[in-house]
């Protein structure tokens, strides 16, 4: 439960940067000035920031190539964010990784995998390393609905139950994999059904509300901590722009993104709980919003003038310094 | 003869296999509603349905075991792994699998399967995207490798690939997909195993594959410029292996660039090295150069990313030191 | 249910001649006639021949390495498969495959799969097959309890529910993979909740009991015929040797295997149903037994007396021949 | 100084290391309660418990993958793949995250982390058992590649493995590990990226690795018979490799033999052969020979088996041809 009024405000501005810096993403695409894969978050930001509001620092974070937003609600800043996308020394990773691969080991952020079902079991060994090492971290790790098809998921599962592992599974479906519907990729479209399969337990929960998903992610992590051992959390959410920038999206209705963009817009049914509440005034959100705007436009600014990596290091970190 | 690109030629090729023979289905992530990864399949759901332009869940050891099972049922279907990076997850299928059934069944089984991906790197799509790993299909007894580099072999390589009766494997550069070129649509299937020389010349041969050739010919153009009549052999087929043309062309130049966008070390232009040192040692009047990617994961900056795999300017230069005029 | 006593006897005596010919595969491979990897299937015998009994001439057969049992129920001669693990040309699979990859056409017998899990696919795609082009055929796959960890399991049977495909996966459940029992390498061990996350109805069946998997598989057929969609049934079983003949079998006690070999070894168990039913009389088994074990060594005299392929044929068949 | 076989040398120095440092455990498919495949670890469960010593289900992806993670995150795991033909399960996770997150990650990450496999033929496993795919690995940057042929380096191999920052592939040929030889156990760890001349020569170089290196060993008694002074150079890491040493004995003897068990195209010894023909080309007297696999799933057969190895008479045979004494 998302106690204080200063801590909801402060999630709620972690939605509205992922929003802004996402669209801005877009827009310098456009330009040229990000390339690559770009996949954006928008729609779906209640998931990454009502999560990692439940994190502690000394847990790790595993993501996937849609995770802007899960950098920026782990305390990433806007600025290492937007250099990596612009390929900068500055960036996250050094401009080498770009959107699908930041990395920050000063937020245990790690990475950005952009192999469907990759980071699900690099999650498991981050995991059993603070089991055996007798740390109190529990690992989160973020996949799409399309991750569970893989044999991965699976194997990654099975580990974490059998060895009794401080895995939070946080599984963000959104419906569709790419451009295909859940129901054409998984034969029983409840996921839940999946986890509990391997003795793990499991909830959903509606991912376009942040204090639930705050709530449910407070919960299961707090299951994993007291029993060491795995949870299974299913967001169920909505992506409201394309797959990256290359869709056209011919396998869903503009109505159908239309209507949850309309109904179900995780920023708007914020501020509507907040106002509810009592815990925001009515100018707040657009002070918010200005505020976010100008992070957005430094860090692109910022980006704009940081350095290249010198072509000189390319080879640089493929292996580890020589010691002697 | 029509213009075409590479990526129309394909479709082409799908669709008039599809209506030649209701045996033949496609398969994979996004064929269908998406109309393909790179848009190769746009318009055949609607045309031939969605039994036959399959979308399948992400199961790529899945799937492309499914295809072998296929083809052996009967079955002539053609599997498309979204990219080369995603098929190291259904290897093992390939390599113990579609690779062996033939041989180890003592000649009892067929696996008459076609796969399709698109390979290399170029678009910052960063370490995990840009692989170029068709060498090591080229590895593998008892499957096929292609690599169609133009517009008309696009086409006429994936109606040789279904017409044979072993596993072919079909990799497209990732670049050459919005490439336009000529297309007869008639020329039927391409001849596998077959290179062919896409230049004449007699000073240095410029030997590569896939989305190297447009590299090396305009090194070529280049090193015409500077008075150096260069060879390009292009090899189209991987496996197997039109070792005649390679060493006719050493032997007409006696001087031998490969170019070649795997990783350098255990790449395939070793393959071709190798071959050319043991069959016509006799015939080469210089080092053997190969041009090939850095030894690094393809990072994402365009201008590291540029500096990770062959470009035209290491093909000149590697070209004239062998002619010592480095 | 398993009508006549012809019947019943014919099936009986498919038991013995498995038990016959793995004894003596065991007797040879001490004498170096059989080299690789042997893996015996002695105690499992009830499954193989129980499932291809309510399996037609049509259907698809999918095995593993531990396969001679499935071979011979399925109709491949003794010699033909003694023949294979002498490694003679007269071999099932000219002996290229030797143990683990037996092989025949005629008898839709598809291998042999020595990769654990690597049949299951193969299996769908044989299903596809028969489901596209208008066939009758069910393709029956049989795997172990190890195969169930491996990521294929699980893509194979969410694409065979998802696409409705006419498969009987037959997991036989021995407890252990290799040495890892059941419950050291997956986190549920009831096997049929797995299955059931895919919407594959399963069930489980007494494997030792020949009637008991004659019927179930019956069933399970039947139900894949009428809905042409996958069904998954469990086999409970035991293997009374090691796993392999390099084994040492540190990892379950001999009383554990004398316990089983003595209360469940399934030929016991056949002859006292039978006898029960009046369908078999007192010296019947003895009977079928010394016919069996003549067939045996006879495979074995014409194993032996088999020729070898040429060494000239090594590349044969890596490929089909040119067509010109 | 004592003796061991190959087997126990690794299982000694797996020991030494579970002794010497809490955050090293074993985990790999029964290297637990059934001592493992091979016997490598029999007795280490009983010694270390079944947390550092620890079976896992039959998941090659899954738990490689869990190895990464735990190297990420502090321990210091030994991968056991049972052997090389199940690691195409898990090739996706050496690929492209084991090889890839330092890099990728700007230098943030490192993965300290050693993975052991069996490779090769020759105990008639047939075609899915029998794969020398150890040229693959070394094809990918990132990663480090060892093949070790003797029972000191079986030894201090897996020590400098361990003590490396990197991910370290340790390839044991399933031939060896009965075999016996001499053991310093207090030699500490071999330095990796040296190769070793393991008998000296004057006319002929063979260079091999791995299993190969006793046949190499015996074609060269066979050769000093016939009067042929043949130097057996072993690579012991194929990735970094140890260019000078085959550039210095190429250099010396100006004849090369390269013996490698993988089928022939695509193999490690193409990647020699290159090396050569690019970097000390003008010291070559003859072309280059390659002895390797037929190109051919294994057979199950001995005799094919035979047939389809590397063998002796081969490796005589094609140093004699050079010799111009075929
Ligand atoms: C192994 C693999 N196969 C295919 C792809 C291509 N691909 C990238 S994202 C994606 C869809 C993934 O869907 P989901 O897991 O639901 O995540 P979402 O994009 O919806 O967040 C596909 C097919 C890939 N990156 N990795
Ligand atoms: C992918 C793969 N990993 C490991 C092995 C080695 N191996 C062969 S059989 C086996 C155990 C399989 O157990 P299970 O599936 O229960 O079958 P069972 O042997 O009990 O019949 C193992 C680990 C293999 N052949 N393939
Ligand atoms: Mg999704
Ligand atoms: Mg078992």
């Amino acid at each position: 439960m998302i106690a204080t009024r200063a801590r909801a405000l402060a999630l709620l501005e972690q939605m509205f940067l992922i929003r802004r810096l996402e669209e801005k993403c877009a827009e310098v695409y456009s330009a040229g000035k990000i390339r690559g894969f770009l996949h954006l978050y928008i729609g779906e930001e209640a998931v990454a920031v009502g999560a990692m509001a439940a994190l502690d620092a000394a847990d790790n974070v595993v993501a996937t190539y849609r995770e802007h937003g899960h950098a920026l609600a782990r305390g990433l800043t806007p600025t290492a964010v937007m250099a990596e996308m612009y390929g900068k020394a500055t960036g996250c990773s050094r401009g080498r990784g770009g959107s699908m691969h930041l990395f920050s080991t000063p937020h245990r952020f790690f990475g950005g995998h952009a192999i469907v079902g990759g980071g699900l079991p690099v999650a498991v060994g981050l995991a059993l390393a603070d089991s055996m090492l007798g740390r109190e971290g529990v690992t989160a790790c973020f996949f799409g609905d399309g991750a569970v098809d893989e044999g991965e998921f699976h194997e990654s599962l099975n580990l974490a139950a059998l060895w009794r592992l401080p895995v939070l599974f946080v599984c963000e479906n959104n419906l569709y994999a790419m451009g295909t519907a859940l129901e054409r990729h998984e034969s029983v479209t409840d996921l839940c059904v999946k986890p509990r399969a391997y003795g793990i337990p499991a909830e959903n929960v509606d991912g376009m509300d942040l204090f639930a998903v705050e709530a449910a992610t407070a919960h299961a992590v707090s299951e994993v901590r007291r029993h060491r051992s795995p949870f299974f959390l299913e967001a169920k959410t909505y992506r409201f722009r394309a797959h990256s920038m290359y869709d056209a999206e011919a396998y869903r209705s503009r109505e159908e993104v239309a209507e949850w963009a309309q109904k179900h817009d995780p920023i708007d049914l914020a501020v509507a709980e907040l106002t509810r509440r009592g815990l925001i005034d009515g100018a707040e959100p657009a002070a918010i919003d200005l505020r976010v705007r100008a992070a957005v436009e430094r860090a692109c600014e910022e980006a704009d003038a940081a350095p290249l990596e010198p072509v000189g290091d390319l080879l640089r970190d493929v292996l580890a310094p020589e010691v002697g | 003869m029509t213009r075409s690109t590479y990526r129309e030629a394909i479709r082409l090729a799908l669709a008039t296999a599809l209506e030649a023979d209701s045996r033949v289905l496609l398969m994979g992530e996004d064929v269908g509603r998406y109309g393909g990864a790179y848009a190769v399949s746009k318009g055949l759901l609607e045309r031939f349905g969605p039994e036959r332009i399959r979308d399948t869940p992400l199961s790529e050891s899945g799937f492309l075991g499914a295809g072998i099972g296929a083809a052996l049922g009967g079955l002539r279907p053609i599997v498309e792994i979204m990219t080369v990076n995603f098929s190291l997850l259904a290897l093992d299928q390939v390599v113990n699998n579609a690779a062996t059934l033939r041989h180890m069944s003592g000649g009892q089984l067929g696996v008459p399967l076609v796969v399709r991906m698109a390979t290399g790197g170029g678009r910052q799509l960063a370490a995990q995207h840009s692989h170029s790993l068709e060498g090591w299909y080229a590895h593998v007894p008892g499957i096929k490798v292609l690599a169609p580099a133009t517009v008309q072999d696009a086409h006429d390589m994936l109606l040789a690939a279904l017409a044979d009766a072993d596993p072919v494997f079909i990799f497209e550069h990732q670049l050459l997909y919005p490439t336009e070129g000529d297309l007869d649509p008639a020329r039927g299937p391409a001849t596998i195993g077959q290179a062919l020389v896409r230049r004449e010349g007699s000073d240095v041969s410029l030997v590569t594959y896939g989305g190297s050739l447009g590299k090396a010919l305009a090194a070529s153009d280049e090193l015409a410029q500077a008075g150096i009549s260069a060879e390009v052999l292009e090899l189209r087929t991987l496996r197997p292996l039109d070792v005649e043309a390679i060493e006719a062309t050493v032997t007409k130049t006696h001087r031998l660039v490969i170019i070649d966008e795997g990783w350098k070390t255990g790449s395939f232009s070793a393959e071709i090295a190798a071959l050319v040192a043991e069959r016509v040692f006799y015939e080469l009047d210089a080092p053997i150069a190969r041009v090939c990617s850095a030894e690094v994961p393809i990072p994402y900056a365009k201008h590291l990313e540029d500096a990770a795999l062959p470009q035209v300017p290491a093909i000149v230069v590697a070209a004239k030191e062998l002619l010592g005029r480095g």
